[in-house]
């Protein structure tokens, strides 16, 4: 028996942190449009209940992206209804959310390439053509 | 976790990490969740990554004195590669008699080969309290828990009392305290404290705490030397169950509509209004959930002295000890003195009575007229 | 020979105080509430006149005789014991400023019997020497010649002798077996004798046996107004000894609101056993006869009248009825006082303040109460059934230059008494 | 002593021993008072002294117009902050398991929000009262020391726990901790202060109504 088998009644309450969040959403969604700023609200760290999770989903609504990362256990990104409001979620290897942010931007944070990753990719793909074009020279002669 | 000997060249924790094949996507990942963890807001995201990327991997002792190695279980026993675990890897855990593979004089070694290599500079994590009645209650290596605290603190850069019995005493001192059992802070009193209490601590705190303590050194704390991003509020503040408390809506047994309906359950001893901690927000298991949304209120298990709270059934209100007794006594006191003051009234107004004179107009004129 | 000193008048405190009088002081608040109900504050606003104050002496003595916190607060010094001079001060509050009129105690929200703690509080004033002249006077007056205003039996006599030749009724004189005993106040014999005349004619036409008793006419009793009970139950036995000796029924307390207090209420207790007769006030004995069908009327007075209330009946005896009884059955256009039946307020001159020289002032001061309640009504005619009130009352409208007659309820019904046949018996 | 140590003892010690004394020294008062005694009444009575008691036990809970008129501060305000006082000290769920286990057996609470909003209304009322008490002539001349030692130890407890229950000033415990004390406080002094009358006004109200009840007099 699984922990999902035990039958949790829980009766329907608000812990009233709902409608603040939706409005600090929106004020960052505002942000966003008039200097660009990227917003992140970070929900794990907020008294929940679950019916008030399942409100804010309902809220948001679905989007057309949802993508799955592979970094160090799962991460999945979801665009929201709203264009720039996405999900983010984090999980564990055992598939447990460990982390959950609504990001306001034009992409979630992590799924852009990092600078110094992508310095180095260039410094590793320098390299590598400069060796082939070596060994073509080599070849050549 | 890693024991690794001292190394002349020391690795900043980024470059430790990406060694270990996690790329920056992942210090990315990793970061966020830390500062979730830490109850810091996103923003200060890249503030973390930048810090960690420079940090040195630091070298820690970890002395287990009067404890029952629940905290080194609630650390270990989170799943990896969890979030605890990396910010466990990032330590160079030089010392940890449970967890070390030396054992005997080799042990008892490093240990003293870390303190002088890296004097002044390692952080010292301790669990379980100090006996001061009698050293022989708990040695190690037949040194008694006093003298190698006191030994260990002199070169600690800071110190991490990791559950309540190293924070506050925790059940070595309930009462009688038989061993005489006392805090490190007790004991210490010339190095920076962090109190990591709980019975056990959040896995997700004890490496939260580390990880404040690499990127932006000592955390605030509160009055009990406890981190202010953790134990900040109480559970009863981030409660999920708040608003029935508000409504005064209470279970009031464990099998009532009440508890059948998650009502509140202060009348059954949920010590939450009083207790700081992160429960309520970090949960257990994983995240799975916290000990009321179990149905069983908070034991008050990050808080000093919570064993001899006046137990763990009791509503926070309620009077310690037998007070409906105590009453009946006071009565029968009351009654007692009652009626001897009331004898003495009575003597004192009979006496009045007999030595009133009577009043004649012959004394009322006499007095008039003189 | 002896002298009052401030040791017995400590010592009558001591041997006053009594569980009520305990409760009543641990139960105050100091929530000032008597002093709104108190005419001799709201018409003289000085807070030392509000009636919880003027026990300070006692309320001292009590806490450090009998309260475990007193006697320690004075073993360490804390309360310093009561003094001669503080009594003397306290004189002008316990006397001359409280008519014993009840008010506060009807008003105060704890339940307070104020009035009866001033009472008790007299008596340690009289045994310490600080009762006023006036009162110690009249209680001479009282104690050695029969009368507080110094009336002698011939006086009477003289007045009988006057009226039986008026009116052809006959005043019988110690007449053994009547059923009701008629004591009077000296103030009716001097001041309203018609009184007489008009209980003589209701009595005799209801055809009840009545009679005067030649040893003792005097219902008043100053020893309850300066607060000796030793004088009250000198003065008071002399009734109790003439009426058992006579062997009525009843004794008709006149209409004077204090004689009823000391003859109803105060007297079986200061002899210290019941009477073998019934006390009743004039008011309620012809309310009786009202109620029997022995006392019928005639005609309506014209004018609009209301009543005063005599403290001592309404709020201290309970006779709130009877009078208006008695009152519609003669008036037509009778109007109520805004504050009238047990919430009354006082003349101003009850308590002994009449009979009290250094209250001249302040009584005429207290009287500006019942003015303003006249002034509201704007009625030709006062009635009420106290001689004391109405002495007061006529001395305040002359002041005052109001022109209200006053009149007492007793003649006023016996002007319209419709003859019974074979009455007169 | 930190603040759970603190809280522990007021808890436990500290609330035995207010507890025995507000006990001993009820009883205590109360023999001293009726110890006193009362001399029989010999004058036939009029009317029935219990039903007149009784009766001015509840008359006194209400009153004429015009005394209400010129006394209207005093009484509304008065009614506020005891009825307030009642809601909080009885119907406050925390409190109501003090006296569970206490007496041994408890009632319904009301709801935390309502009982904060009579705590708010109680402390306006209670500064009101303050007020009044320095500005009316009366009042202030009648004050003693001790009536302001009965509004303070009946004021602090409701700061202190309000300051608790919203978290202001100190940390909660260390709140809990001072209300604690504070209600102690108010148990020691109690049957000591004027703070007695909460049992005598029964007492007096009985007395003064059983002897209106003898005498016939219908308020």
């Amino acid at each position: 028996m699984s922990l999902n088998d035990i039958p949790v009644h829980s009766a329907s309450i608000t812990t009233g942190n709902l409608r603040p969040v939706l409005h600090e959403i929106r004020h960052a969604f505002s942000e966003l449009i008039a200097h660009g700023t990227h917003g992140m609200i970070d929900l794990h760290s907020l008294p929940f209940s679950p019916q008030e999770y399942a409100e804010l989903d309902e809220f948001l609504g679905e989007g057309e992206i949802d993508l799955t990362l592979n970094v160090l256990g799962k991460t999945r990104l979801r665009e929201s209804g709203y264009a720039g409001i996405w999900r983010v979620e984090h999980f564990d290897d055992n598939d447990n959310r460990i982390g959950y942010f609504i990001e306001i931007g034009h992409v979630p944070e992590i799924l852009r390439s990092q600078c110094d990753d992508i310095k180095e990719g260039l410094a590793a793909m320098t390299t590598i053509l400069a060796m082939e074009e070596d060994n073509n020279e080599d070849a050549i002669t | 976790m890693r024991m690794q000997s001292p190394n002349p060249y020391e690795p900043t924790l980024g470059e430790h990490l990406r060694s270990q094949g996690i790329s920056r996507r992942g210090f990315l990942k990793f970061c966020g969740l830390l500062a979730s963890s830490m109850a810091l807001a996103p923003a200060m995201i890249p503030k973390i990554a930048a810090a960690l990327e420079q940090a040195k991997r630091p070298s820690v002792i970890w002395l287990s004195f009067q404890e029952c190695t629940g905290c080194t279980e609630s650390l270990t026993r989170s799943h990896s590669p969890s979030l605890e675990g990396l910010v466990f890897d990032a330590i160079s855990l030089d010392y940890h008699h449970t967890l070390q593979a030396a054992s005997g004089d080799a042990a008892e070694h490093a240990r003293e080969e870390a303190m002088k290599e890296h004097y002044g500079k390692y952080v010292l994590v301790v669990d379980g309290s100090i006996p001061l009645d009698n050293p022989g209650y708990s040695t190690i290596a037949g040194i008694s828990n006093l003298d190698m605290l006191k030994e260990a603190a002199a070169g600690a850069a800071a110190i991490i009392a990791v559950g309540t019995c190293a924070a506050y005493g925790g059940l070595p001192k309930a009462d009688p305290n038989p061993t005489g059992a006392v805090s490190v802070s007790d004991i210490i009193k010339d190095k920076p404290i962090i109190n990591v209490p709980g019975c056990p601590p959040i896995p997700m705190v004890i490496t939260g705490v580390i990880a404040h303590f690499l990127t932006f050194g000592l955390p605030e704390l509160d009055s009990l030397g406890r981190p202010k991003a953790f134990y900040g509020q109480s559970i009863h503040d981030r409660c999920y169950r708040r608003p029935f408390y508000e409504r005064g809506l209470f279970a009031e047994t464990f099998d009532d509509e009440g508890a059948k309906a998650g009502w509140c359950l202060y009348k059954l001893g949920c010590k939450g209004p009083v207790t700081y901690n992160a429960c309520a927000t970090t949960k257990w298991n994983d995240g799975t959930s916290f000990p009321i949304e179990s149905g069983h209120g908070c034991i008050g298990c990050s808080e000093p002295n919570f064993w001899d709270f006046g137990g763990f059934y009791k509503a926070i209100s309620i009077p310690t000890g037998a007070s409906g007794k105590n009453a009946v006594y006071a009565a029968a006191a009351g009654i007692a003195a009652g009626v001897a003051i009331g004898a003495m009234n009575k003597k004192s107004k009979a006496e009045a009575a007999s030595s009133h004179q009577t009043v004649t107009v012959e004394e009322l004129n006499q007095e008039s007229g003189s | 020979m002896s002298t009052l000193t401030l040791e017995r008048g400590i010592n009558a405190f001591k041997a006053q105080i009594d569980a009520p009088m305990a409760s009543f002081f641990s139960s105050c608040v100091s929530c000032g509430m008597c002093a709104d109900a108190c005419l001799f504050y709201t018409e003289n606003p000085e807070p030392r006149f509000t009636p919880i104050y003027k026990l300070e002496p006692l309320r001292r003595v009590w806490e450090q005789e009998y309260t475990l916190i007193g006697k320690l607060k004075a073993k360490l010094g804390l309360s310093k014991p009561v003094t001669d001079a503080e009594l003397a001060e306290w004189q002008e509050l316990v006397y001359n400023n409280c008519s014993l009129c009840g008010r506060c105690t009807l008003i105060c929200p704890v339940g307070n019997d104020i009035t009866y703690m001033i009472r008790r509080m007299r008596e340690g004033m009289v045994a310490s020497g600080h009762a006023p002249g006036g009162l110690i006077g009249a209680s001479t007056r009282a104690v050695q010649i029969g009368s507080p205003m110094g009336v002698k039996l011939p006086a009477l006599q003289a007045q009988v002798r006057h009226l039986e030749k008026s009116s052809g009724l006959t005043v019988p004189f110690d007449q053994e077996g009547a059923e009701y005993l008629l004591m009077l106040s000296s103030m009716e014999i001097m001041n309203y004798p018609e009184y007489l005349g008009a209980v003589a004619k209701i009595l005799t036409n209801a055809g009840k046996t009545w009679t005067l008793s030649s040893e003792c006419f005097e219902a008043t009793n100053s020893g309850i107004q300066i607060g000796s009970s030793d004088i009250a139950r000198e003065l008071v036995s002399r009734v109790v000894a003439a009426a058992e000796k006579l062997k009525v029924k009843t004794v008709i307390s006149p209409e004077c609101g204090h004689a009823y207090t000391a003859l109803r209420w105060e007297g079986p207790n200061l002899i210290g056993r019941p009477y073998t007769f019934a006390a009743k006030h004039i008011v309620e004995v012809l309310d009786e006869l009202r109620a029997e069908g022995l006392l019928q009327t005639e005609g309506f007075e014209e004018s609009k009248l209301t009543f005063h209330d005599p403290c001592q009946l309404v709020r201290r005896g309970g006779v709130v009825e009877q009078p208006r009884n008695l009152l519609n059955m003669v008036a037509k256009n009778f109007v109520e006082m805004a504050d009238h039946g047990t919430l009354n307020w006082c003349c101003g001159a009850g308590g002994g303040v009449s009979a009290n020289e250094d209250a001249e002032e302040v009584k005429l001061k207290a009287f500006q109460r019942k003015k303003k309640q006249l002034d509201e009504l704007h009625v030709d005619t006062l009635v009420t059934a106290c001689a004391n009130c109405r002495i007061q009352l006529e001395e305040g409208m002359e002041v005052n230059q109001m022109d209200i007659p006053v009149l007492g309820l007793t003649e006023m019904i016996a002007e319209h008494l419709v003859e019974r046949k074979g009455g007169a018996a | 002593m930190n603040e759970v140590d603190f809280l522990l003892w007021v808890k436990g010690s500290a609330f035995n021993i207010a507890l025995f004394i507000f006990m001993a020294g009820l009883v205590l008062r109360l023999f001293e008072i009726l110890s006193l005694g009362r001399k029989v009444n010999y004058a036939v009575p009029k009317g029935d002294p219990m039903q007149g008691g009784l009766r001015e036990i509840f008359r006194r809970f209400g009153t004429d117009k015009a005394t209400f008129q010129r006394s209207m501060i005093t009484i509304v305000v008065g009614y506020v902050f005891h009825i307030g006082l009642f809601v909080v000290i009885f119907l406050l769920a925390a409190h109501v398991e003090v006296f569970k286990s206490v007496m041994g057996f408890g009632w319904p609470n009301l709801s935390t929000p309502v009982v904060d909003a009579f705590a708010v209304v109680t402390m306006i009322a209670l500064v009101v009262v303050l007020i009044h008490r320095l500005q009316h002539p009366v009042k202030r001349f009648l004050s003693s020391p001790g009536d302001y030692v009965a509004w303070a130890v009946t004021f602090v407890p409701l700061l202190t726990g309000y300051m608790a229950y919203h978290h202001l000033l100190l940390s909660p415990q260390m709140m809990l901790g001072l209300h604690i004390l504070s209600v102690e406080v108010l148990l020691i002094v109690f049957p000591f202060t004027k703070l007695m009358h909460t049992f005598t006004v029964f007492l007096s109200r009985w007395y003064n109504g059983a002897s209106m009840g003898l005498r016939g007099v219908k308020s």
